[in-house]
């Protein structure tokens, strides 16, 4: 009896060259330029690459996750310091750029759809149209970056968040008594303000790790949607080869929903009076 | 036997002969090159690790400070941590084993993703050199759990760097991981099911998903730590507003997960090498096979375990504690099923079978240990005493580190296509295994007695034990040394080792030794479930026979 | 070998890959899914935007991540075309959030049980009429 | 090295018990292992390649097995489980009367605060069969005290207290040490738990805490002011008392009984007034308020102004507070 569990029975094919040949390929003599050589089609292709992205997902979750769990935490510790702290975030801002990302997300499908159909100026230009909105967000993104700097709110050595400075509202002023940094009779409580200085810090320091982590990922993001630019101009990424696109676009549109809950935790946290 | 007659018509034809230039190794996308990569660069990091244990062992033979001072011997504990987790056991059995033998297996031509898994290298080389840069520019003295505000706001060493190197090497675990899970799902070769799969895929598949899905958080939380660090926000610091149970939630929310990332794949290697040196297809496959998910899931449930003297609610620590107990089943069903494969078995003693008898008791006690840590009474006196050290190095030394021993003898052959010598290597499994215990064993005694963990002076009363300790690494140590010689030694001066010297199923034994860049000159067509190994086969190995040396 | 797409072919998918199904009208060719899904997300928006200015209590987070969930759904489903996918995708979509679910809860669990630690008994204070103890200023 | 033991003392109540839960887990573990290891040899010797036995019918699966290879180490784990846990339970859980002793860690010292005012620097001394308290906090990192005689370890956290308590049943010196990793000196933040039998031990706190009586007469009593009397001090120093006192025009709630009651908060919540609820209230009055009190607190926030030890002060005199009547401290 045979100790093997195996059923091959064919002989050996003579070898080629050293490490050169692919027996697979000898099967696809039409050899697809899309399909790389380990694969044996397609299909199978496109699944490796599908589950690969989702499963990448899967790990960029729990990379925000982990922050944002962190977050939630110190936001419980500290509701009324992180509530005025929030408060200093411009949301019709966030609000304008929420929608440019929610632009960026149709356009990138839509480049999907084209690659797919493989219709190359329609991909392209989606794609650039893409990358556009994504440099928008950006660019309005460090514009805040920049208000925050001149406002002294970006932690460090030069974080001073004086919030009565600036005629605070009347909701800011409830928070900031609740705060105990403001007395009933609204002068300043000296003894509060070194608390509410590290608490708002922090809020800060959470926002910008946030907001940053996701720039981050928008910035790769943008870089590979350029290359795939490139390569389109080329006639490659398309119909058959647009996986590359499809796993972009995946990639995109887990960016924005990340924003999606960004905008609201950190802009809208109880804006009510 | 063979079903495939490959005796070589082209003299060299196999992945080795690919290619001699350095940049032929260091461009390869071959999975069997990559592992090649990673064999070297774990033997050097584990090497590094054994030396800083020496450092360790040797200071702890006397109680004064006199070897080191406290400040180099908390540097020394923290890279002996940090190199042997992170850069040793973590890509150890799947970035050298895993990454050759999955594709093969499975009957795949490569990886789903050859190019990512060379980055994997890539990311892991640059994450260990950043590493062991901070160790140059005057270490870091946190230990390897980072807590803080400790490795925050009072450490004055290189935590950022060494941060940032274990961060990067995250990275490379994350897309491992990937690699893994795509690999398995789907490049199986026609007949191969889930339940054709071999136990040793089982486990990577755990072992991957525990990577994709543990590491990020790691990842995150060592990036705080950084920001903490250099601008002072202190997300984990109390005097800022933050919390430093919080980071320990969320390290431990990956790092007890990691532990099984250690454990998962020898358990793997245990599998076939049970099987194949009983004649035996594995008792309960099937349970095997599930336990290793069952134990990928639950070992996300229990990190709190490693807080239960924090100052962490008691009713939390209830709950971690109740789940450790659960955790601790699907090992238990292991254990047993690899027991009883023996049952009627045809067993023989060869080199990588001794290794399996060495996993098997010191695997026990190491996780009959993990309980006593997980029952709360005791764990108040035991924590962060020598019983934690000896209970740990049980599992990952003599438990991880045995397998890996026991999977790299079982499997050379094949990779190099050369066998060892096998005197040698059953005298070094054996003085291993002695030395092992003689290091570790005393290290229970002491943790009970109330030795604390990371002292580099220690109370009078607990030095006879700790000179046992040292002398036993002193064996260990030399064990070690040995294997590398002759290994090494084989390579140029080792007998040919035949396509499959020890009668082996499984897919990787049907192609040739080494195997060819594509693994297989045909795609192969699986029928049958795994190990159909035949009881009443009583020919010898091949391999011994070269050797002069017999299997006994 | 290449009866390697046939069933026997040992990977998972049970969905093929081709286009996506066509359910709704399309528009010179593009599903007209697109374009509703990108309207109710903008409407969404509006509206977790507005509820923020109302005064709702505890409600209003609630409902803000309530929202900011729809709107992940719908992207995921039709921008990232899950509604049509393997169950595999559906698995690995699934357990990222699953795990994120277990980081929370038994993290959460710690938090808001630590004050349910009782380990001051009531009668306490009694106990510091112990001769260790002055009761000066009386 | 002719000091050579293999088992740690046991003074306190609870040694014992978690001794027993230990020697029942040894029990098991050597059980299981042996079992292993029997198996393992039996085997590896019957069925070793050349002999020759019978091999058929060997079974490669049986679902019953598995079952009971689920089963049993489940039920022998949760069995375990649930006695650990009740004597974890009763290890964390202090008894009502308590001598309260406040500790302070920082690198790499342990400070002691004895209610009498004596003060000792990594040493403990206690009276023997005594239930005993310790309010733990920490300057700057976490450290842990453990005491191995005691069975009984408790990180020491900065920002926050942590409590442990034993009630030890042996006179002598037993080991203090740091358990959680602190930096530089972790390995010699360690000092002596003395426990001394209580008539030697009022001794010992009548000469103010020293092991020799002062020179210039055991007489005076003691150098040292009890703890809640320095409280009472600083009490006065930092302007509490132009509140909480019932003669004053800020209306402010009364302090006394307050310890260990249950608080009703503004927002209609209860806490339990333990050491780090008045810790808070202190350092953070606006993050609780008083139910009937209004928001912002009138009282200032001294988040910065008081250190460790004086925050400790401040405690033990609010717990020496009694209560008039219990029912009329204003909550
Ligand atoms: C590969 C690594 C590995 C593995 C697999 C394990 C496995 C286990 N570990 Fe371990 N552990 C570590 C590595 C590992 N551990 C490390 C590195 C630390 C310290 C980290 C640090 O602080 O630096 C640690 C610390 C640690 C602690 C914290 C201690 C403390 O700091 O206070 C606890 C507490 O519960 C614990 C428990 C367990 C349990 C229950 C298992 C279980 O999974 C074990 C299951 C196995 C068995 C039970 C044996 C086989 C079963 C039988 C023979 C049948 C009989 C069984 C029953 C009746 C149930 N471990
Ligand atoms: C996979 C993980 C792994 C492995 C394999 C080991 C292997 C060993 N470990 Fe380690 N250990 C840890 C993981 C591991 N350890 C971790 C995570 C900690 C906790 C760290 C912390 O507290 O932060 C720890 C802590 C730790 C301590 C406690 C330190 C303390 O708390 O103060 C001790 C003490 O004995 C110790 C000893 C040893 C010994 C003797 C070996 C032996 O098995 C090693 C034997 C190997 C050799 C000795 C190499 C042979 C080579 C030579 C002899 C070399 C010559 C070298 C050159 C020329 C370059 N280890
Ligand atoms: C200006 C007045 C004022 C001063 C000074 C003051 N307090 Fe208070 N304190 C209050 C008021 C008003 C409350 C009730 C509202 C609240 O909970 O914050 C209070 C509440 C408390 C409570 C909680 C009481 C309870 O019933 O739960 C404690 C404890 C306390 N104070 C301690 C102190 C200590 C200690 C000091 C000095 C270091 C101090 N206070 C100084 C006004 C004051
Ligand atoms: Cu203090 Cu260790
Ligand atoms: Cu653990």
């Amino acid at each position: 009896m045979s100790s093997s569990s195996l059923s091959s029975t064919s002989a050996p094919k003579v070898p080629g060259d050293p490490g050169s040949a692919d027996p697979g390929q000898a099967v696809h003599a039409h050899a697809n330029p899309a399909l790389a050589h380990h694969f044996d089609d397609l299909q199978q292709q496109h699944e490796a690459h599908t589950l690969g992205m989702w499963a990448f997902l899967a790990t960029e979750i729990m990379f925000f996750g982990g922050l944002l769990v962190a977050f939630v935490v110190s936001t419980t510790m500290y509701p009324v310091a992180f509530d005025i702290a929030a408060r200093q975030l411009d949301w019709q801002v966030g609000t304008m750029n929420t929608t440019v990302l929610l632009c960026s997300s149709l356009s990138m499908a839509l480049a999907v759809h084209f690659a797919r159909v493989a219709n190359r100026k329609m991909t392209m230009l989606m794609l650039l149209l893409t990358v556009f909105l994504g440099t928008a967000f950006l660019g309005v993104k460090a514009y805040e970056y920049s208000t925050k700097w001149n406002h002294h709110l970006v932690p460090g050595a030069s974080y001073n968040f004086e919030p009565w400075q600036h005629h605070p509202d009347e909701a800011e002023t409830r928070l900031m008594t609740r705060a105990g940094v403001l007395t009933a009779n609204g002068e300043l409580n000296a003894s509060a303000l070194p608390a509410f200085q590290t608490r708002t810090q922090l809020f800060y320091g959470y926002y910008f790790t946030l907001t940053g982590l996701h720039a981050v990922h928008m910035i790769i993001g943008a870089g590979v949607i350029l290359w795939l630019v490139f390569r389109v101009s080329k006639g490659q990424c398309l119909g058959d080869g647009s996986n590359f696109v499809e796993m972009t676009g995946l990639y995109w549109h887990f960016v924005d929903i990340v924003w999606i809950y960004l905008f609201p935790l950190l802009y809208l946290m109880d804006r009510s009076s | 036997m063979t079903t495939l007659d490959l005796q070589l018509p082209h003299p060299r034809r196999d992945y080795l002969a690919a290619g001699n230039t350095i940049k032929s190794w260091l461009l390869t996308v071959d999975h069997k090159r990559i592992a090649i990569l990673y064999l070297i660069s774990v033997t050097i990091f584990f090497f590094i690790g054994g030396a800083a244990a020496g450092v360790l062992r040797w200071e702890l033979l006397t109680p004064a400070g006199d070897f080191t001072t406290s400040e180099t011997y908390n540097r020394t504990f923290t890279i002996h941590g940090v190199v042997m987790v992170f850069f040793f056991l973590i890509p150890a059995i799947p970035g050298i084993l895993g990454n050759f033998l999955i594709p093969i297996m499975i009957g795949a031509k490569d990886m789903a993703f050859p190019k990512i898994n060379l980055a994997s290298w890539y990311i892991y080389m640059v994450g260990g050199i950043l590493s062991l840069a901070s160790m140059l520019i005057g270490g870091v003295d946190t230990g390897w759990t980072f807590y803080t505000p400790y490795s925050t706001s009072y450490s004055s060493s290189a935590v950022v760097l060494m941060g940032t190197g274990i961060l990067i090497t995250g990275f490379s675990s994350i897309f491992t991981g990937l690699n893994f899970i795509v690999t398995i799902h789907t490049m199986r070769c026609p007949g191969m099911t889930w339940f054709r799969l071999p136990l040793f895929i089982w486990s990577h598949y755990a072992t991957a998903l525990i990577m994709i899905l543990g590491t990020p958080v790691l990842a995150i939380t060592i990036a705080m730590v950084a920001v903490d660090r250099v601008f002072g926000i202190g997300f984990f610091d109390p005097d800022k507003g933050g919390d430093p149970l919080l980071f320990q939630h969320l390290f431990w929310f990956y790092s007890h997960p990691a532990v099984y990332i250690m454990i998962l794949p020898a358990m793997g290697v245990i599998s076939e090498l049970v099987a194949c040196f009983s004649r035996k297809p594995v008792f309960g496959y099937a349970a095997v096979a599930v336990s290793s998910l069952a134990i990928a899931v639950l070992g996300f449930l229990v990190w709190g375990h490693h807080m239960f003297v924090s100052g962490q609610s008691p009713y939390a620590g209830l709950v971690f504690s109740i789940l450790s107990f659960l955790v601790a089943v699907p090992s238990a069903i292991k254990v047993f099923n690899w027991t009883f494969t023996l049952y009627k078995g045809r067993i023989s003693y060869a080199t990588p079978m001794l290794y399996v008898f060495g996993f098997l008791g010191l695997f026990t006690i190491g996780g009959l240990t993990g309980l006593f840590l997980a029952a709360l009474a005791v764990d108040i006196h035991v924590t962060d005493t020598y019983f934690i050290v000896a209970h740990f190095h049980y599992i990952m030394v003599g438990g991880s580190v045995m397998a890996y021993m026991g999977g790299l003898h079982f499997w050379w052959p094949k990779i190099t296509g050369r066998m060892y010598n096998e005197r040698w290597a059953m005298l070094s499994a054996i003085l291993m295994f002695i030395g092992f215990n003689l290091t570790f064993f005393p290290q229970f005694v002491v943790g009970y007695l109330g030795m604390p963990r990371r002292y580099h002076e220690y109370a009078q009363e607990f030095q006879v034990l700790n000179v046992l300790s040292t002398a036993g690494a002193t064996v260990l140590g030399a064990a070690y040394i040995f294997p590398l010689t002759y290994l090494l030694y084989s390579l140029f001066k080792g007998p040919r080792a035949g396509n499959n010297p020890w009668r082996a199923t499984g897919l990787e034994w049907q192609t040739t030794s080494p195997p060819p860049t594509f693994n297989f000159d045909k795609t192969p067509v699986v029928t049958e479930p795994p190990y159909a190994y035949d009881v009443e086969d009583d020919e010898e190995f091949d391999v011994i026979h070269p050797q002069g040396g017999q299997t006994v | 070998m290449s009866q390697h797409a046939s069933p026997t072919h040992g990977n998972d998918a049970d969905h093929p890959h081709g286009k996506p199904h066509q359910e709704m009208q399309e528009v010179g060719g593009i599903s007209m899914a697109y374009f509703v899904v990108f309207a109710l997300l903008l409407i969404l928006l509006f509206a977790t935007v507005d509820i923020a200015f109302r005064t709702l209590g505890p409600f209003g987070p609630v409902i803000a991540m309530a929202i900011a969930t729809t709107k992940a759904v719908l992207v995921v489903l039709f921008f990232m075309h899950v509604k049509h996918a393997s169950k595999l995708t559906w698995i690995f979509a699934g357990a990222g959030l699953l795990w994120l679910a277990i980081l929370f809860g038994l993290t959460f669990g710690d938090y808001m049980t630590r004050s349910w630690n009782d380990a001051v008994p009531a009668t306490t204070h009694e106990a510091q009429t112990s001769p260790f103890t002055g009761l000066p200023n009386q | 090295m002719t000091n050579f033991p293999l088992f740690p003392e046991s003074a306190s109540t609870v040694a014992g018990q978690i001794d027993a839960v230990y020697f029942a887990l040894i029990a098991l573990s050597v059980f299981f292992s042996v079992l292993i290891a029997t198996i393992l040899i039996v085997f590896a010797v019957k069925y070793h390649h050349g002999k020759q036995v019978k091999r058929e019918r060997a079974g490669h699966s049986s679902a019953k097995l598995e079952v009971f290879l689920i089963g049993m180490p489940t039920i022998i784990g949760l069995s375990i489980f649930f006695w650990s846990a009740s004597v974890y339970f009763h290890a964390v859980r202090p008894p009502a009367d308590t001598l309260d002793i406040y500790v302070v860690g920082k690198q790499w010292m342990w400070k002691i605060k004895h209610p009498g005012g004596q003060s000792e620097i990594n040493s403990l001394h206690v009276p023997l069969g005594q239930p005993v308290k310790l309010i733990m906090t920490s300057q700057d990192v976490i450290h842990s005290f453990y005491v191995p005689a005691f069975r009984v370890k408790q990180d020491v956290l900065p920002g926050r207290f942590t409590t442990l308590w034993f009630e030890a049943t042996k006179t002598g010196e037993f080991h203090l040490f740091c358990a959680e990793y602190c930096g530089l000196d972790h390995s010699r933040m360690t000092g002596w738990v003395t426990v001394m039998p209580p008539a030697e031990y009022e001794a010992w706190l009548a000469r103010g805490g020293q092991d020799v009586a002062p020179a210039g007469g055991a007489a005076k009593a003691s150098a040292s002011t009890p703890l809640s009397q320095t409280g009472s001090g600083a009490f006065a120093q930092l302007g509490c008392n132009a509140c909480h006192v019932p003669t004053s025009a800020l209306r402010a709630p009364r302090l006394e009984g307050l310890f260990g009651k249950d608080v009703k908060l503004r927002d209609g919540s209860v806490v339990k007034a333990d050491e780090n609820y008045l810790r808070e209230s202190i350092l953070d009055p606006n993050a609780k308020i008083v139910a009937g009190y209004p928001t912002p607190t009138l009282m200032p926030t001294y988040q910065g102004q008081i250190n460790a030890e004086q925050l400790i002060e401040l405690v033990a005199y609010i717990k020496s507070l009694k209560g008039e009547e219990e029912d009329d401290a204003g909550h």
